[in-house]
């Protein structure tokens, strides 16, 4: 059972957890399971123990009754604040293991994710390769995964090193990690995500620095490169796609993936938001009273019917 | 719950239309007053009276809470006693669960921007 | 050119190539529906009963008769539920080292989609609305629901929803989505067929009756209660069928606003769940769950209720902790409000938001806590007969902690993170609702039955299903907890990896002791029948029941009570019984009543229409059925002749069948 | 739960002089269609706070397209919300005429009622088609889409109502002032009152915050 004895050290503090909280809730199942069947047994109707037919209140039993679950869920809740906070994935890593802090000047091992109909596109932006439906990376080393979705909403999920975290279109989650054991695992999407969903598998390769640096110069010897072009081929929906290298892939075309920018012309995501931040459409609209005025204005008529055009560019093509 | 009981106990027998009767005085407040708390949000929005805009938006937010309460109380007769109480009840449910509703959405899809969104994200450092 | 748009303008997307004809396993079951829809057909033809199922059940406003549709509705639509979950378990342990199994993903992506639909939408909620339907109108004393017309209208419109989900099996798709069908998978450009559009207006147009009926019910409690029966003498049954219909009304409209919204994305070209126009997908996600969570509890309220009732009927005791189950009830009503991001902690909101919501997720366990300790300390001292639905009550006891523990474990965010969409979970919500809803629910017809036919159902066989279903459950869904903590994903349709396989047998193995389980219901059915006249109850009061139900005759007459009580006691029919209450025979009144109506099945008809020719695209069809639904609403509300006064002499005539009944009985 | 056990004890003291349990006269239970139309109203309001939220979340989300500042004509709002305020005092007219039993008294402030809904309905449909024309349809993008799908569900009940109320009307001509149709009265007052509480949420929170920076 690899959630019982995983590889990674994010995965073994969620496994301690899942322990301790299955121990504090015992604390009141495992008492009501055996007065479940110990009052069936005593008070059976042919067995001649008390039988007290008006007796429907103890103030006491009450207490009890609403008390014990109140402290069990007490503890259990400030167990969840706490580590809530500690595992959360967005939250850089401090230790390799329990015994380990993490050293100083440790940078952690960028990986960008990307979630395709139905494979695994992984960009490292340090070693300028990518892979598809395989991942590798040093043991002991922090990993700071990246992750998105061309589309379809999917689940990232290493059990051996850590939880999952959803991949979604247009957004960007962060999955903060570190295995401590060589190995090979699995890799899979755990959020169903159309009909190639069970193949949706890689394996993560657990390696030591020099083997890492051998399969880094393994990638590199690829003949191929992931270029926009290859990209939009890599895009459409296939099923069990084989493990591919790419030597090197284009610049910013996670950036672009992730904007939703990768056509010519595109407005990227975050330029949107930068604009929308920087009160840009307030400088267009103008002041609201006076509408004419700003509808006659030709330069900012101008600004907006471009990046109106721009926009129904995009339009089209999602249809 | 004692009280909507009695209410229940004391209405059980009588049975005639007990909706609310309502008055020309009460109608006629309830319409002025909502006219002056339409007018006052409009003219701060368009004549561009506080310069702020969310302190804008808090104001006229604030007046329009007020103008519902005036028109669940003269238009729609909301009280504590309509119904033995529980259209009173019904009604501070709802808000509530409203309430649950808008602010959670709120509150979820705000922090989902800032960890997610390109451009919004607040890099965790 | 004209005429091709004709078609279209006519028949929309509608072709022969909708029809799967390519498919054997579909057009084998066509044909085994079509030959025992024929037979049934033809045995109400033959029986000349057509007339008889019009006038006395179809058309019929009375609570009792709705209520025993509703469960009709419910079992049917479980068989289908339920061939669904045996063909998922049988591809799961088939489809392992490189062999695809029976079902390619188109279908068995399907079939996961409908089960999960139809078992909540179309047998756990007819179920529970039917069972409230027939004992809460009883359990107050009151002689039928608020609005008669609108439940007979909202059970049509249920139905009408799952015809629509039926009809998807032979004509087009159901949804390859999951059941709640996240965009933007559900969304036009991943799903351009029909499934979706079906999942979309078969949950709208039983959304509507599901809404109206909780109205109803609503309504009826609060203002339908015998003289004396204050809110803290309601019997517990009640009450929890006040707060399951209080989150009805209050939840379902999320659920209609949200599909609404996906329908304006599929059929008019919107954003909201676009990315690239600003669109967020976890908008979608994020509503359908404040919706999706208060609708666990509408499922389990009820059938706390029922456990209640049984646990205290059969302990012949008083229910321990009568105000505290109370309020467990109502604190569990407004909390389960609060809890819905617990469903997608993944998404990554942080930390903050996660252990707020993870937090009052557990806070739940509670009151819940509390409910089961006071069922134990009901049985404390009592004297148990463990007729067949104390045995499910013992069985839901055990099961539930179980499952109870597993739900607070996925509360935990960091505990979430590795067990969500896993088969863990897929273990933790049968645990609760199989164990939880259905066993109350089986509990609830068993206790239940009697009063409604007269007979009480063959112990044996209730035994028989009993045992089947809880360790079909165990064998069943055990395995699945291991195979989540293995690290195995839901909705997979082949594995890799051969050491999972022994897994996948067992609980294919648990589900074909459900099959018997389900069999032995059936057959309890039929031979319950079969032995009528020695399983026949002339008391109308075969457990020595403590409310109001009890103290009519079973069945009730059509108009439940010839007088109406007075309660003094939480245990009104209890305590009638000790102070000896003698039954009136004379003195009778004429008694108001509302008239049958065929308008309920009309407009559910016509909306069953609606839904099918929006869902092909016939334009033409759809607004002409949308005009005649209008015109019919219209039209009715024309009908002010809805109301009727049942001679006394007839009222006397059949309490006086009952009083020689009586007799008899002694 | 003192309740509780100090009936039973009174029971127990009243031995001796039996408990009236059953009622000796016909019982009517009180008329729920009033709390019941609240309740469904209740329910409905649940549907436009889905909306408001989406709206709430989305109504930043221009795509790059027009903003609220650019589309919205507040004047125009102004006189729509002057219509829907007009017709909720006009209907307290006609309940004030229904009370005094005046069926044309009734019957006249209904259909004014019924005309300054149209009215608003032409001015929102006027909007809509404006907006739709300038490339500001529900399809460009979600804050649009969230526009029309809050607003446009308003408009549907408004027609909703003023379809109701010539039925109403008709039914009225018909029966006169009939406790049912005293009670349908009652009724779509709630209703109609309601739609104005909703009104003010959706100038309020979409169209004056809506043109705000």
């Amino acid at each position: 059972m690899v959630l019982m004895s995983p590889s990674g050290d994010i995965a073994v503090q969620q496994r301690d957890l899942i322990l301790w909280s299955t121990f504090l809730m015992l604390l009141v199942i495992v008492p009501v399971i055996i007065l479940t069947l110990v009052f069936a047994i005593r008070y059976r109707a042919g067995n001649d123990a008390t039988y007290k037919p008006d007796w429907d209140h103890s103030t006491v039993l009450e207490l009890v009754i609403w008390g014990a679950p109140l402290l069990i869920i007490i503890a259990l809740g400030a167990m969840t604040w706490v580590s809530t906070h500690k595992l959360d994935p967005y939250r850089p890593l401090e230790r390799i293991d329990a015994g380990r802090p993490l050293p100083e000047g440790v940078e952690p091992l960028v990986i960008e994710v990307v979630s395709l109909d139905w494979k695994w596109l992984f960009f490292y932006p340090e070693q300028g390769i990518a892979t598809v439906n395989e991942l590798a990376a040093p043991v002991d080393r922090p990993i700071r995964f990246k992750i998105t979705s061309d589309r379809v909403m999917n689940s990232f999920f290493i059990p051996a090193l850590a939880g999952q975290i959803y991949s979604m279109a247009g957004m960007e989650t962060k999955l903060h990690a570190v295995i401590n054991e060589p190995g090979v695992y699995d890799g899979f999407s755990a959020n169903y995500s159309g009909a190639g969903f069970s193949q949706m598998r890689f394996k993560f390769h657990g390696l030591s620095d020099a083997d890492f640096d051998a399969w880094v110069a393994e990638v590199k010897s690829s003949d191929e490169a992931l270029s926009r072009a290859e990209y939009r081929e890599l895009e459409q929906p296939s099923e069990n796609h084989p493990v591919t290298y790419y030597a090197s892939a284009d610049d910013n075309l996670y950036h672009d993936i992730l904007n939703r920018c990768l056509n010519e012309g595109d407005v990227c995501m975050d330029e949107m938001m930068a604009f929308t931040e920087l009160g840009m459409p307030m400088c267009i609209a103008g002041d609201p009273r006076d509408r004419k005025a700003r509808r006659e204005d030709n330069e900012l008529r101008e600004l907006l019917d471009l990046t109106m055009a721009d926009d129904s560019d995009r339009r089209s093509l999602n249809q | 719950m004692s009280q909507s009981d009695h209410a229940h106990d004391a209405h059980g027998h009588d049975h005639h239309d007990d909706a609310p009767h309502s008055t020309f005085k009460g109608y006629m407040t309830g319409f002025v007053l909502s006219v002056i708390l339409t007018a006052i949000p409009f003219w701060l929005v368009m004549a561009g009276v506080i310069q702020d805009s969310g302190m804008t938006a808090l104001v006229i937010l604030g007046f329009a809470a007020v103008q519902i309460v005036v028109h669940m109380i003269y238009f729609l007769h909301m009280n504590f006693h309509s119904e033995g109480g529980w259209n009173m009840l019904a009604l501070i449910f709802t808000a509530v669960i409203v309430f649950i509703a808008l602010a959670g959405s709120l509150w979820v899809m705000y922090h989902l921007n800032v960890n997610m969104m390109p451009g919004l994200m607040k890099e965790y450092l | 050119m004209s005429e091709l748009d004709l078609t279209k303008l006519i028949f929309g997307r509608l072709s022969w190539e909708s029809i799967p004809l390519h498919d054997p396993i579909l057009i084998g079951t066509f044909i085994m529906v079509a030959i025992g829809g024929t037979a049934v057909f033809g045995f109400i033809t033959y029986k000349k009963a057509w007339g008889y199922l019009w006038h006395e059940w179809f058309t019929s406003i009375d609570h009792k008769k709705i209520g025993i549709m509703y469960m009709v509705l419910g079992l049917v639509m479980l068989l289908r539920g339920f061939a669904d979950a045996i063909m998922m378990r049988i591809q799961q342990a088939w489809a392992f080292g490189g062999s695809e199994g029976y079902l390619p993903p188109e279908h068995y992506d399907q079939i996961f989609t409908a089960h999960g639909v139809i078992m909540i939408f179309f047998v756990a909620m007819p179920l529970i609305t039917g069972v409230m339907n027939y004992v809460v109108p009883l359990q107050i004393g009151a002689r039928d629901v608020a609005f008669p017309f609108l439940n007979n209208f909202s059970f049509w419109m249920t139905t009408a929803g799952a015809v629509l989900v039926m009809v998807s099996l032979f004509i087009g798709e159901f949804a390859k989505t999951g059941w709640l069908a996240y965009p933007p998978l559900s969304g036009i450009i991943k799903s351009p067929g029909v499934g979706v559009d079906y999942y979309i207006w078969a949950l709208q147009i039983a959304g509507v009756g599901t809404l109206l009926s909780g109205v109803n019910l609503l309504v009826t409690i609060v203002k339908m209660r015998a003289p004396g029966m204050s809110l803290m003498r309601m019997p517990v049954f009640t009450w929890t069928a006040l707060c399951t219909n209080v989150l009805i009304v209050a939840a379902f409209p999320v659920l209609t606003a949200v599909l609404a919204l996906l329908a304006l994305d599929r059929y008019a070209d919107f954003a909201f769940f676009t990315t690239d126009l600003g669109g967020n997908v976890m908008m979608y996600i994020n509503l359908i769950w404040i919706w999706g969570h208060p609708e666990v509890y509408i499922l389990i309220l009820p059938a706390f209720g029922i456990f209640s009732e049984v646990v205290s009927t059969f302990s012949r005791k008083r229910l321990f902790g009568y105000a505290s189950m109370v309020y467990a009830t109502v604190v569990i009503t407004v909390l389960s409000y609060l809890v819905w991001l617990h469903h997608f902690f993944t998404m990554g909101s942080g930390p903050t938001v996660n252990s707020f919501f993870g937090i009052t997720t557990m806070i739940i366990s509670i009151p819940t806590g509390a409910k089961v300790f006071n069922w134990l300390f009901t049985m404390y001292r009592g004297r148990i007969e463990f007729d067949v639905p104390m045995l499910w009550t013992v069985g839901f006891i055990i099961t539930f902690v179980i499952g109870g523990m597993t739900g607070v474990l996925l509360a935990v965010p960091p505990a979430d993170f590795v067990l969500h969409n896993s088969l863990f979970l897929v273990a933790h919500f049968h645990n609760v609702i199989i164990g939880g809803v259905l066993f109350g629910l089986f509990a609830g017809i068993t206790y239940w039955y009697p009063k409604a036919f007269g007979y009480k159902l063959d112990p044996f066989w209730g035994k028989m299903s009993f045992w089947f279903w809880t360790i079909g459950f165990y064998f069943a869904f055990m395995p699945l907890y291991v195979l989540g903590l293995m690290g195995v994903t839901r909705r997979m349709n082949k594995f890799d990896d051969p050491s999972l396989q022994i897994w996948f047998v067992i609980a294919a193995f648990g589900a074909i002791l459900i099959a018997i389980g389900i069999a032995s219901f059936l057959i309890q059915l039929y031979v319950s029948y079969r032995r009528r006249d020695e399983l026949r109850d002339d008391s109308g009061d075969p457990w020595h029941g403590r409310t109001l139900e009890w103290s009519t005759s079973s069945p009730p007459p059509y108009y439940n009570f010839a007088f109406t009580p007075r309660v003094h006691d939480l245990d009104a029919w209890w305590q009638m019984k000790e102070h000896g209450y003698q039954r009136p025979t004379s003195g009778f009144l004429p008694i108001h009543m509302p008239k049958n109506t065929g308008a309920g099945i009309i407009l559910a008809g016509i909306s069953t229409v609606l839904g099918f020719a929006l869902i092909w695209h016939m334009w033409l069809l759809a607004g002409v059925s949308f005009f005649a639904l209008l015109a019919v609403a219209i039209g009715h509300t024309f009908n002010y002749d809805r109301d009727y006064h049942i001679p006394a002499d007839e009222v006397a005539g059949i309490e006086a069948e009952r009083t020689r009944m009586l007799a008899n009985h002694v | 739960m003192s309740e509780i056990t100090h009936d039973t004890l009174a029971g127990s003291a009243e031995d001796g002089q039996r408990l009236q349990f059953h009622e000796t006269t016909e019982h009517h239970p009180e008329t729920g269609t009033l709390l019941g139309f609240w309740i469904y109203l209740m329910s409905d309001c649940l549907i436009f706070a889905s909306l408001f939220a989406t709206y709430g979340v989305l109504g930043r989300a221009y795509a790059h397209g027009p903003t609220g500042q650019e589309l919205f004509d507040l004047p125009l709002v102004a006189m729509n919300t002057t219509l829907l305020l007009l017709s909720s005092i006009t209907y307290g007219f006609a309940m004030l005429r229904m009370q005094m039993g005046k069926l044309g008294g009734v019957m006249v402030w209904l259909a004014i009622t019924g005309l300054l809904g149209a009215g608003f309905l032409g001015l929102e449909l006027y909007e809509f088609h404006h907006l739709i024309t300038e490339d500001a349809g529900p399809g460009r993008s979600a804050f649009l889409s969230s526009f029309f799908a809050l607003v446009g569900t308003h408009g549907l009940h408004v027609l909703f109502g003023i379809v109701w109320l010539v039925t109403l009307l008709f039914q009225l001509k018909k029966h006169g002032l009939i406790a049912e149709n005293r009670r349908r009265l009652f009724c779509l007052s709630m209703f109609w009152h309601f739609l104005d509480v909703v009104w003010i949420g959706v100038f309020t929170f979409v169209y004056l915050m809506g043109v705000l920076p």
